[in-house]
């Protein structure tokens, strides 16, 4: 693993991951029973934050027990928005499926179609054309930074800021959501990929709209860290804030910004190379401390990377068909087997697996949903922070409940 | 006695009853705070207004919070259906009779009947001057006893929280 | 043209004269002093309340504006077509307010629950009482004690909070009343600091006086405002910062911080209740801003002593200077993200009280080299010794945290 | 206008309820807010006492009330940082139940 | 580094774990993923030899999930040789056998450090009747926390070892496993298109059998 | 210096308010009722059911396959088959929907229908103002709502239109082209059955049956991959 490091950070030498010395077998993860002060149980105070809280991004709870304002306790809770999406997806179709994957996070369907379509070609052995393939990687770096930029500024509106850097975020999302709505004909509940390449065509024009978007981009990104990067409120806020450790974030399945956060080189799109991402230089930014603060920048930085890989991804894309002929649209059948396939989100690893027993629907259909697996070290992340800090926190694990709870 | 004297004693003796009969204690600190504001009104109507809204300041900016903090931080334990109060008759018996003892002395006295002087501009600069020529001693001394206590207070407070972390 | 401006400021005074005059001349004394003091009084229920109707729609304005958007723009005149620029949306907010459902939650202390937004609103009147808002414009002079007096009846507002953070019995609740009674307590002492700065230099606590210890002028023609010395503006700038604090803005609005306690003090509250709190929430400010006029802001005199400035009558210069805070504190709101507890704590105790310490002493310099060392010098110094306190200060606050490096992995 | 017997008996009164209050409660925080009581008639004491007297120019009473004044938040703030303190040890603020005294 | 074939794995942990019973389960589909199937009493140590190896190092646990097999009565085509009319032919027979159902926890796990995967390891129950437990692998991997809880919510499969084994998805009083391919739906949700008030009768008549039961 | 970042942030809160007043870029609000933004082409709300004749319920393309009805991953959708046919374009005998009815409460406007639809006769509308007050009767949408002429499909999505326009032309003309064919084919079979009476059943009915249309792939998918092409 070649890490080249831009400058020393802090003069602290970070462990890379080699060094980790492998003592997973001798450390406890295990999450310790938090000594409540004995006696003191009158002056703590136990709030239910959510689901009905202004800040818990959907029917989300946290039972939180406080001390003054620490949180000595905290136990997540989840199931409002519980619609068994599992179930209803082996009484379905393959092809039925696709626009509930929609609906796992309403703010990446297309990467959630993606890993889905994945999934399915892989079971059933199918080809992408070469045009589907730039077509799903452009679709997908769009709403990667889409949903970084979103986060931004849900983070930041938790932090208290007043919508101002929410309502920047959401005007430039609007430009994205108009391409994807331009080229799919829904803004967020795309149903675009299908097994074997896309659904349509890209419509005339598209390209250059596109770009231009691509283009303008990096100005709002610079604007963007102008109001807030630099702002001392939001450093000390943020820094030192709901640290995680790498080895405990490896051995707690934590996929991708926060992942790397905390300084894990391991992003899907290098690793299992999936779709055409060999074709494009990018760099997967590291963070040293594993902080919110870093869980922002990073996204900040893979919206730059994105931008990166998007701009020649415009220009290369080739003429062809969209969809592999030879897929079929109904009487789907895949034979017998299972195929467990996944891609990089921007939440982190999206995972579907999927057992086939040779009837159109099928026999087991599992979604790994990185939100869900990203909550469980929040307690970890929270306990002796205040309740500020759980709350910035939570923000920063960028959870959608529609995923979560499934 | 004129009218406004009449209500605002009348609500500082009242509220001050109701202060130390009150059964809730946030009540009764909220009651206190009637009884510190009324003195304050007195203070006033004795044309000593530095001293009125000093009172105001400490007693129903700090004093008063410090004790409702104290009574949050002190709940929850008691019992609800305990008595408030400790052989009540005792003590109130032992108070009326101090009350009639004091009432009597200062309504035989001579002094009582006294009416104030016209009220004199009370200059805030003179109290100053006063404080730092003559009281200055007192001054330094108290000084000493707020930071004193201050620490003293910090420190208490501390140290049990530490011992339990 | 300079007299008719002179009578346009002396307006309301000689307004108050002219009804004064028209009572009965058998009238007892006790009723004229009560006319007098209605006649006081009512302007100032009127101006506050309604500029706190107007602020909460340019509040929102602006803040659209600053976040790209419109803002509210629809509420006008009723059944026309004519919107107002959105003007009418404060009538309607406030029989919206009006008109709702008064919930109290079962278990709360009615009683308390239902004096709390009295108690907190009836001291932030009061302070009005004592601000000069114009020329010979103050409704209760304390010569000896204008300034005490606002800060002492501005203390007890801490009391109706926690009335009504204690009485909703909301957990939520409670945590917005400590965090605000916390908050008040700590910043009242950076407050006071700065404000002692102009009482030394003044010499009295008589709000009037500081005013009037302001309109002398430096060049000619630029008014002695205390804005106007190193140490003043230091002052104001520390002054604005504990006021802000004081009165819940952004960035210290944490006692009513809606992604950690919903609504703090006032979660429980709703319709008329509610609208006493934001009320008495904005007057406060207004109060707070006032008090920073008169004390810094050299009150309702205008900034340079040249025709045309001198004018315009002095409550407009009074009123046009508390706008001008006002924006600016929307500002702020528009783009800040708020503290957290600790570093709130931190912030008032580590940096404003060490700095209005500095500047005390720092202004007690410049009082005793008044005449004695030349003015430049004293401007070097004076500025000297406030800047690298805070350029140290700062320092410290960087070493623990700052912008980052990051690696990347190919 | 009020004679002093008046401030007077409403100093004495003031005092007798705090004393009462100091007596028979047995939440220690209402014995201190019993004997802040006192305290406090006792501070109009001396204001009544400087404004009826013959020279109250001196400022005696005056200077004495805003010592007081000072000294009884002194004492309001250790009194109830040891209230708590006993509160965390004992479990109780109740004078009655806070017997031992050896920690 | 490729990662080992999964017999070559089986090997070394079956040597590293005695007694172990491992057996690889084939998969048809063209993406090949084979998995290895451990016994439920030797899961922990196996599961503990791939994450600590230093050559395999799965020190990441995708995904956990759980899979319900029903009893089934599996039919096969075998080949048998047959001499028919005196000749030997090939002739293709249905053979039934009867397959008891099982649950299933199926671990997908990766290496992070080494970057390769997955590994699939697979516990089954014997059967599917009341207590179905196998072990839980939280121990080693946190990421198996709530994805073992959400196998023991849908699915009925009792973890041992988990420490904090909870509904997590359905609330709590919450009776059958809905992931169950035998689960019936009860008819006491979505009455739509009601008028408000009969849903409210039907709620409250479904919560009075509730209080009784 | 502390205090810089805050004041580099007011200036960019200052330029966004400033810009918010003549910059376009920078105010994207769009004031609804008054101001509409022209629904892009592909955009997708809620099907209708295409006709081509003037009466909408004669003309209806949909020969109640319900395939759709399958197909729809919410159910949304319920359609009941006439008991008698009728000709359809192309002039041969079809089913036809008694009931259509799309559950506009449930439907998820995935377009799935659409796609799988062998005869081009469900499509999206972009017609997105859909609220209803009617919570229960409102909601479910039926056949004679839905029905809506393949002008506006025209109007509304262009591209696509043409190309389903095209391929029913070629449908059309393919069905022509065979029914000659079969009128020819029944001509010759019987000329041939006449001639040669014993070797009927060894010829067969070869056009006794009229061949049901091929489901056709082209789904709007492969319909606008085809577009730029045509």
């Amino acid at each position: 693993m070649s890490t080249d490091t831009e400058a020393p950070v802090d003069g602290t030498q970070f462990m890379t991951f080699h060094d980790l010395a492998y003592d997973a077998g001798k450390t406890d993860f295990q999450r310790k029973a938090q000594p409540v002060g004995q006696g003191r149980e009158g002056e703590l105070l136990e709030v239910a934050m959510g689901p009905q809280h202004p800040s818990t991004h959907g029917v989300f709870r946290m039972d939180v027990v406080l001390d003054g304002e620490t949180v000595v306790k905290l136990k997540p809770v989840f199931g409002y928005l519980h619609r068994n999406h599992e179930k209803i997806a082996e009484n379905t179709s393959y092809l039925g499926s696709m626009p509930y994957t929609d609906r796992l996070d309403y703010f990446c369907s297309l990467t959630n179609n993606w890993a889905y379509a994945l999934s399915v070609e892989k079971l059933a052995g199918l080809q992408v054309p070469e045009r589907a393939e730039y077509i799903r990687l452009i679709t997908a770096e769009l709403t990667r930074v889409l949903n970084h930029t979103c986060l931004a500024g849900f983070l930041l509106q938790d932090m208290g800021a007043l919508g101002t850097p929410l309502m920047y975020a959401f005007r430039e999302r609007e430009k994205i959501l108009d391409l994807i709505e331009s080229l799919t004909g829904a803004r967020m509940m795309c149903n675009y990929m299908r097994f074997g390449g896309c659904r349509c065509d890209l419509p005339a024009g598209w390209l250059d709209a596109a770009k231009k978007v691509v283009a303008e981009y990096p100005k709002f990104l610079d604007e963007f860290e102008t109001l807030l990067s630099g702002n001392e409120i939001l450093m000390a806020r943020t820094q030192g804030v709901g640290k995680l450790s790498a080895e405990l974030a490896v051995n707690a399945g934590i996929t991708g910004p926060m992942l790397r956060a905390s300084g894990v080189d391991y992003d899907l799109r290098k690793v299992d190379n999936y779709g055409i991402y060999s074709r494009y230089p990018f760099r997967v930014p590291l963070g040293d401390h594993g902080d919110v603060y870093d869980r922002y920048m990073i996204r900040m930085l893979e919206m730059r990377e994105s931008l990166k890989i998007l701009e020649p991804a415009l220009k290369d894309i080739p003429e062809g068909p969209v969809v592999d002929p030879k897929a079929k649209l109904r009487g789907f059948r895949p034979k017998p087997g299972e195929a467990y396939g996944r891609i990089e989100t921007p939440k982190g690893e999206l995972g579907f697996y999927l057992i086939s027993d040779g009837s159109p629907n099928p026999y087991r259909y599992r979604v790994r949903p990185p939100s869900l697996i990203n909550l469980t070290i929040l307690e970890d992340m929270c306990l002796g922070q205040t309740i500020a800090d759980a709350v910035i926190t939570l923000g920063s694990v960028d959870i959608v409940l529609g995923e979560v709870d499934r | 006695m004129t009218l406004p004297f009449a209500i605002i004693a009348g609500l500082t003796v009242g509220s001050a009853i109701a202060a130390m009969s009150l059964r809730n204690m946030v009540h009764c600190a909220l009651s206190l705070v009637l009884t510190f504001a009324g003195l304050a009104g007195l203070y006033l109507q004795l044309n000593a207004e530095f001293v009125g809204f000093t009172q105001i300041l400490v007693y129903v900016g700090a004093v008063s919070i410090l004790i409702v903090f104290a009574i949050l931080l002190t709940r929850s334990t008691e019992p609800k259906d305990e008595p408030a109060t400790v052989t009540p008759w005792v003590g109130i018996s032992v108070a009326v009779a101090a009350f009639l003892t004091m009432a009597l002395a200062v309504l035989a006295s001579p002094i009582g009947k006294r009416l104030a002087a016209p009220a004199s501009e009370v200059s805030v600069k003179t109290l100053g001057q006063k404080l730092m020529t003559d009281y200055v001693l007192p001054l330094e001394v108290m000084a000493l006893l707020l930071t004193a206590a201050m620490l003293g207070a910090v420190i208490i407070a501390m140290k049990d929280k530490e011992g339990s972390r | 043209m300079a007299e008719l401006f002179a009578k346009l400021d002396a307006l309301p005074v000689t307004l108050k004269h002219l009804l004064m005059g028209l009572l009965p001349g058998a009238t007892p004394e006790w009723l004229v002093s009560v006319v007098s003091a209605v006649l006081t009084i009512t302007p100032i229920l009127a101006v506050f309340p309604l500029m706190f109707a107007l602020t909460t729609v340019i509040e929102r304005k602006g803040l659209g504006r600053i976040q790209n958007r419109i803002g509210p723009n629809r509420v006008g005149i009723p059944l026309t077509d004519i919107r107002l620029w959105g003007f009418g949306q404060f009538i309607a907010d406030g029989i919206k307010s009006l008109i709702k459902e008064d919930v109290v939650p079962r278990a709360a202390d009615k009683v308390v629950h239902f004096l709390a937004p009295i108690a907190l609103l009836i001291p932030v009147l009061l302070t009005y009482s004592v601000l000069p808002f114009g020329k010979n414009m103050v409704p209760l002079d304390l010569p000896q004690t204008g300034l005490l007096f606002f800060f002492a009846v501005g203390a007890s507002t801490e009391l109706s909070v926690f009335m009504a953070g204690w009485s909703s019995r909301n957990k939520y609740s409670l945590l917005g009343a400590m965090r605000a009674i916390a908050q008040m307590v700590s910043y009242e002492i950076p407050l006071i600091l700065s404000s002692l700065t102009v009482v030394m230099m003044a010499g009295t606590l008589s709000l009037t006086s500081i005013v009037e210890h302001q309109a002398g002028t430096h060049f000619g023609f630029l008014h002695n405002w205390h804005l106007f010395t190193p140490w003043g503006f230091v002052g104001f700038c520390l002054f604005l910062t504990a006021a802000a604090a004081e009165a819940n803005r952004t960035p210290f609005d944490l006692p009513e911080a809606e992604s950690e306690i919903i609504a703090g003090y006032f979660t429980e509250y709703s319709g008329f209740k509610f609208a006493i709190f934001f009320l008495a929430e904005y007057l406060g400010l207004f109060a707070m801003c006032g008090l920073g006029i008169t004390l810094f802001l050299g009150g309702w005199l205008p900034p340079v002593n040249i025709a045309p400035f001198t004018w315009v009558p002095s409550w407009c210069w009074f009123l046009g200077k508390l706008s001008a805070l006002i924006v600016l504190f929307i500002w702020l709101r528009g783009t800040l993200p708020r503290l957290r507890t600790d570093q709130l704590m931190g912030f008032a105790w580590k940096f404003l009280l060490p700095m209005t310490l500095i500047n005390l002493v720092v202004a007690a310099l410049w009082h005793m080299s008044g005449g004695a060392v030349h003015i430049g010098i004293r401007w070097v110094v004076g500025f000297a010794m406030l800047a690298i306190p805070y350029w140290l200060l700062g320092r410290g606050f960087e070493a623990s945290v700052g912008k980052r490096v990051y690696r990347f992995a190919n | 206008m009020t004679p002093l017997s008046g401030y007077l008996l409403v100093s004495a009164l003031l005092f007798c309820i705090g004393l009462a209050g100091a007596l028979t409660r047995r939440n220690a925080i209402m014995v201190l807010l019993g004997i802040e009581l006192m305290l406090n008639a006792a501070n109009l004491n001396f204001i009544a006492f400087w404004r009826f007297s013959e020279n109250p120019e001196t400022m005696t009473g005056l200077t004495f009330a805003l010592f007081s004044i000072a000294i009884a938040a002194a004492e309001a703030a250790v009194g109830l940082a040891l209230i708590i303190t006993i509160y965390r040890h004992f479990r109780t603020a109740n004078v009655d139940k806070v017997e031992d005294m050896k920690g | 580094m490729p990662l080992e074939t999964l017999e070559q794995i089986l090997a070394r942990a079956g040597a590293a774990v005695p007694g172990a019973q491992l057996s690889v389960v084939k998969n048809d589909s063209p993406c090949a993923q084979h998995s290895l199937l451990v016994d439920v009493g030797h899961a922990y140590a196996v599961a503990q030899f791939l994450r600590d190896d230093p050559q395999l190092r799965l020190d990441y646990c995708s995904n956990v999930t759980g899979v319900d097999f029903l009893d089934a009565e599996l039919s096969e085509k075998v080949k048998v040789k047959k001499v028919v009319d005196g000749v030997e032919k090939e002739v293709e027979e249905v053979k039934k056998t009867k397959r008891a159902g099982y649950l299933e926890a199926v671990y997908h796990l990766y290496s992070m450090s080494l970057k390769h995967g997955p590994v699939i390891l697979r516990q089954r129950t014997p059967g599917r009747a009341d207590p179905v437990k196998v072990t839980s692998l939280t121990p080693l991997w946190r990421s198996c926390e709530f994805q073992e809880r959400e196998v023991f919510d849908l699915y009925g499969v009792l973890f041992d070892g988990h420490p904090d084994l909870r509904r997590i998805l359905m609330w709590d009083g919450f009776k059958d496993y809905p992931m169950r391919k035998d689960y019936v739906e009860p008819n006491d949700y979505e009455y739509e298109p009601t008028p408000h008030d009969e849903v409210l009768a039907k709620a409250k008549a479904h919560q009075a059998a509730e209080v009784k039961a | 210096m502390l205090g810089t970042g805050i004041l580099r942030g007011m200036v960019e809160t200052a330029k966004n308010f400033a810009g918010s007043y003549h910059d376009p870029e920078r105010l994207t609000t769009v004031e609804y009722p008054e101001q509409r933004i022209a629904p892009k082409e592909n955009a997708r709300q809620f099907p209708f059911l295409v006709h081509d004749t003037e009466d909408p319920m004669k003309g209806l393309r949909c020969v109640a396959c319900q395939i759709c009805e399958k197909e729809c991953p919410p159910q949304c959708i319920y359609i009941v088959k006439s008991k008698d046919k009728r000709a359809d374009y192309k002039g041969q005998m079809q089913l036809y929907p008694v009931t259509f009815d799309i559950d506009l409460s449930v439907c998820m406007s995935c377009q799935i229908c659409v796609e799988v639809c062998p005869f081009e006769s469900i499509k999206m509308d972009t017609e997105f103002e859909l609220s209803n007050t009617d919570r229960f009767g409102g909601l479910l949408v039926n056949k004679h709502q839905l029905a809506k002429s393949n002008e506006h499909y025209r109007k509304i999505h262009p591209t696509e239109a043409a190309v389903s326009d095209a391929a029913l032309a070629v449908e059309v003309a393919k069905a022509q082209a065979k029914a000659k064919a079969d009128v020819e084919a029944k001509a010759k079979a019987a000329a041939e059955a006449k001639a040669k009476a014993e070797a009927a059943a060894a010829a067969g009915p070869v056009g006794a049956v009229a061949p049901a249309p091929a489901p056709k792939p082209s789904s709007p998918a492969a319909a606008t991959a085809a577009a730029p092409a045509a």
